[in-house]
């Protein structure tokens, strides 16, 4: 973990909200980088004090590229929008744990979850962690216009669904998610997205007794551990009954027993 | 070569610059960055006796040039930072200050009590924490209760005391000077400005604790103006905070009477940030040929 | 098509979005680009009894996301702004209201006095401006000088009495009080912060007065703190103003109380800004289903 | 004058300190555009809340493009010099007075003066009075590494000196103004450069009793004439003795008998 530049490979679409960066860093891959992790990541705008938070899409080890999928949200992520071919961005990472922690040596079939801009470090944990597992991707989107990460997937291999049909089954992700668990158990289930889809996937995986990580988020401040604004509330023996843990350092992912939703 | 050493209430700091409580946990976090030892010194995350889980999220807003914050002195209590941080931290070579608050004066003088055989170079009172209802607010704001905690702190002290001045105040020389008159050894200031940020689509503050404490570049010229009036209230050392960014920034403090500086919000926007303002308050004194930073303190000309 | 008009004091506004006293001259400057009759108001450059010259430069100086000024109140005098500049202004369609600042309580009520006959909408007492020495300061900061001061003019004036608060306080609510108990009909915040800003390279402060109200959007979060807390500590109508650049922006303070708002800085940034924020609050508006702009005057729903 | 959006043509390097936008801009036509006004361009870089006052340096009302020489000095210059070709950027001009407003109708010979970076308006001055007056360009810079804004003139329209002696005669300007005037005294004497400069220039004039017009400088809010922080002092029968006046619309240009340095 460092923070290090990296040069703006390339900045295109990605679905109509999104867009993928493609960022050469040499630096970044000094200690390492994996799927889960993520980046802090210094937007050109200098009103702005924050970096960004952002996960790691897909790596590229050899060419010292990560690429990043990013939704067009506010101001911070509208000026990484605007980036072009050949700028400079400040990275602090790779930051946080990795799915790979979470998937037992022995496990075999690792079902992976996503939802909407939760399915980019969902998509980069498939691609990193199907040499070793039997991997499976289920994605569930607003609707088609918001698709992305799916690309060069075997399609038995993928279950996606839209809230609206405009896209595979009109369904929330839980339901072929469901579906799939009655025919072929997973041992793992990770999952990213939307809270309320974290707590059904949780719900569901807890029914059927399977082990489920889940990628949190918040806002941030440091992004490294030290000034505590990054809190998630999850199970403690504390008098309270909780505590606070640190998405940044102790997360983003997070088992999904302990997690307060 | 510029001397950057500084001296405040007989403690050495090999150069002005100290991490600001609350933005630099206990140190460990940027020691994977950098060797913190290239510090003058860092005040420690706030410290209550008991162990505090603080505020809900979100803890953090963004606004321009600026942050808002309510973590709500989330801190492992003073014991265990005595027996699980200090140690750590006393290992490196920079002077280490406990940031210390409490709901009550019983409170702070039993923080100081505790820390007063341990190796804690200096005390901070944090009278000001604008975060959590039924502590800092009423030590920080009125002269009558900043004299009353600051008298009983000293007197339990074996450390230098700093009194952390509150910058939502309307007089903030009667307020350095009531700190002065307790037996204060050194100020700092100014501590976060108690501000709001909403969401207009939701409807709502974006802090859960709806209030939070504003800081970065955005308070500066706030910061700055008090710094100078604070100085030119009291006799003893002020150190100098809010809203630096660069050396330049740093240097501007100490031309308003700081004998040393912290930073904090700019430790989120670049984590390199301290190591980096140490070396450009060098440059900025070997560019306007000066041979001590000692010399640019309170060295401001008046138009 | 959501409906913009508010009424404060029984005076109708088109629209709420009114230029901020000392940024908007008497409003002819920006007539040259767009009609100023498109806004819901104007407070004046603030006037005082005789004419003033008005501080040496520099009486700007710039900060992150803000600006300090030292303007010192340079204006022709009451009795100019209402022979040669209030003719003009009143065959434009939109509030005029007539900021006036005193050295002693006798100047506020001469000044109203004198206002008293013309067809000025409603007064503005800037008792805060924190720039000239012998005038703002010792009114706008103590909650008796605020009573004694609002309550004499409050005699003296015909036009609804608009008392402006500085945020160069410790406790805005306490103040917001006097005034409402004095007799004010209805309040405006916030005034600037007083800040400072250092050259490190000439070692002086950049204005000439060394200290300047700051503005601009690096204050909003304090504003809308401030503007909260003394909507929600009186009766009276509000108008809310500190940093405000877009109809967000001026939608955060509606939410927090105000029932209008002024823009001041953002003029600067972008002479075309009031007229823009006029639309872009219609577009919220629109957005979010509101049908009058009324409806979103204190929805904020706190965590 | 009106606020409008001017498109970057080109941005190059004109000295050292010194680099050179040409700006198409059809808006700041409509009402016109002279030597002497100046543009107040919004910088990109949104921490920066204030505009900065720029002379024209250079009018091609044919193709609807005007120059600035810019001097890349703090925060705002810095952003204009990252500007590159086909970015946008918001300008509100033209503003203030012209030089020619100075120019009598039956004056014949006009002497322009300029030092370092106030050069840029009265070589703008020189282009466009050159058609109705006999015009010489002084010009005073530090080094030689400063020079700019001589490209294209006469040899012997044009008297350069520095300060040091790296380019022409080590001289203030005052020098080859004085020979000249001895010479050919010209009707009137127009300057823009640092105040000691200014007050050297216009002594001289004072002496010979030529008309001199100089251009100012000051810090600046709205640059239209509202906010009246850009005061600059000059005689008046007020109680006091003098009256501050706007740089931003009651000048750039004033009398310089007129003025308080
Ligand atoms: C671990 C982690 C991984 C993430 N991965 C991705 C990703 O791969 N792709 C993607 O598009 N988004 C991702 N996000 C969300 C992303 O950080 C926010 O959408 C982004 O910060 C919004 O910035 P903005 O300036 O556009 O929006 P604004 O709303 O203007 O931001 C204001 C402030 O709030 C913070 N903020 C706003 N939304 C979020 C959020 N959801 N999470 C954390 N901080 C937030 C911003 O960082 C900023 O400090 C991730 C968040 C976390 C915590
Ligand atoms: C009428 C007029 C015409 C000018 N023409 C030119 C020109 O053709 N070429 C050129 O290079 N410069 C010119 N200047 C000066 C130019 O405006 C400043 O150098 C520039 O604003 C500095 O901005 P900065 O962000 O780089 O510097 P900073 O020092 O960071 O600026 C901080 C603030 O001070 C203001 N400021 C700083 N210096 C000056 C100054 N000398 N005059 C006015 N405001 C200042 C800035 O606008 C800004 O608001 C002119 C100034 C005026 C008033
Ligand atoms: C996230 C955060 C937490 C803070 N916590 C503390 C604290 O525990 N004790 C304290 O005295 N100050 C605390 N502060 C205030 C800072 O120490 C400092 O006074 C303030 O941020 C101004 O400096 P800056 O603008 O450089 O950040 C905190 C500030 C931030 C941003
Ligand atoms: C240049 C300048 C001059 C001002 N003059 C006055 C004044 O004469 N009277 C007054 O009540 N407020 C004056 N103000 C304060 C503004 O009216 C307003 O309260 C403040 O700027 C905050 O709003 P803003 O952030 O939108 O600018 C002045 C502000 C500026 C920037
Ligand atoms: S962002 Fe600072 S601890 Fe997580
Ligand atoms: S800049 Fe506002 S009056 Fe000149």
């Amino acid at each position: 973990m460092k923070e290090c530049l990296a040069r703006v490979v390339d900045n295109s679409p990605l679905c109509d909200t999104m867009f993928q960066l493609t960022l050469r860093c040499d630096g970044l891959f000094e200690d390492g980088a994996e799927a889960g992790q993520f980046v802090n990541i210094a937007v050109n705008n200098p009103s702005l004090p924050l970096r960004r938070p952002i996960s790691i899409y897909a790596i590229d080890r050899q060419k010292r590229e990560i690429r990043l999928a990013v939704q067009a949200k506010g101001e911070g992520t509208l000026a990484l929008l605007r980036s072009k071919k050949g700028d400079e961005l400040s990275l602090l990472g790779a930051l946080g744990n990795a799915f790979s922690w979470f998937v037992p040596n022995n496990a075999k079939r690792v079902f992976l979850v996503g939802g909407g801009v939760g399915v980019a470090p969902v998509r980069c944990a498939f691609d990193e962690l199907s040499a070793k597992y039997d991997c499976s991707l289920f994605a569930g989107y607003r609707n088609v216009g918001l698709v992305y990460g799916l690309d060069g997937i075997e399609k038995e291999r993928v279950f996606a669904v839209s809230d609206d049909g405009s896209f595979g089954e009109k369904a929330l992700v839980t339901k072929p998610l469901g579906e799939q668990i009655e025919k072929n158990k997973p041992d793992v289930i990770l999952a990213c997205g939307p809270a309320p889809m974290l707590r059904a996937v949780s719900d569901l995986s807890e029914k059927h007794g399977i082990a489920c990580a889940v990628s949190l988020e918040q806002r941030m401040g440091c992004g490294l551990g030290a000034c505590l604004v990054c809190s998630c509330k999850v199970k403690a023996k504390t008098p309270e009954g909780y505590a606070y843990r640190r998405v940044c350092a102790d997360g983003p992912i997070f088992d999904a027993r302990e997690v307060i939703f | 070569m510029p001397k950057l050493g500084v001296e405040i209430c007989g403690v050495k700091f090999k150069n002005p610059v100290i991490a600001a409580s609350g933005t630099f946990g206990f140190g460990r976090e940027f020691d994977a960055l950098y060797d913190i030892s290239v510090l003058g010194g860092i005040s420690v995350k706030g410290l209550t006796l008991q162990k505090r889980l603080g505020n809900p999220p979100p803890r953090i807003a963004e606004t321009k040039s600026g942050i808002l914050n309510s973590v709500g002195l989330q801190n492992p209590g003073v014991d265990a930072f005595i027996n699980e941080d200090l140690p750590w931290l006393k290992q490196k070579d920079l002077v280490v200050i406990a940031n210390i608050a409490g709901s009550t004066v019983e409170d702070y003088v039993k923080m100081a009590e505790k820390l007063a055989p341990t190796a804690v170079d200096m005390l901070e009172m944090n009278i000001s924490c604008p975060n959590v209802k039924e502590s800092g607010v009423a030590f920080g704001v009125k002269p009558e209760k900043i004299f009353e905690v600051t008298k009983a702190v000293c007197g339990a002290a074996r450390q230098p005391v700093i009194v952390k001045l509150s910058p939502n105040a309307a007089d903030i020389a009667e307020n350095a000077r009531a700190a002065e008159e307790a037996g204060a050894q050194a100020l700092s200031l100014i501590n976060t400005l108690t501000g709001m940020v909403v969401d207009v689509y939701r409807k709502r503050p974006v802090l859960f604790n709806n209030f939070g404490g504003m800081s970065g570049a955005a308070v500066r010229p706030i910061a700055l103006r008090m710094v100078y009036q604070a100085a030119h209230a009291v006799k003893i050392p002020v150190i100098g905070m809010g809203g630096i960014t660069s050396g330049e920034d740093a240097a501007a403090f100490m031309l308003c009477g700081a004998r040393a500086v912290m930073v904090g919000t700019q430790n989120f926007s670049d984590p390199m940030a301290m190591p980096k303002i140490v070396s450009e308050l060098h440059r900025y004194l070997e560019k306007t040929g000066v041979v001590d930073v000692n010399d640019i303190v309170d060295a401001l000309v008046m138009n």
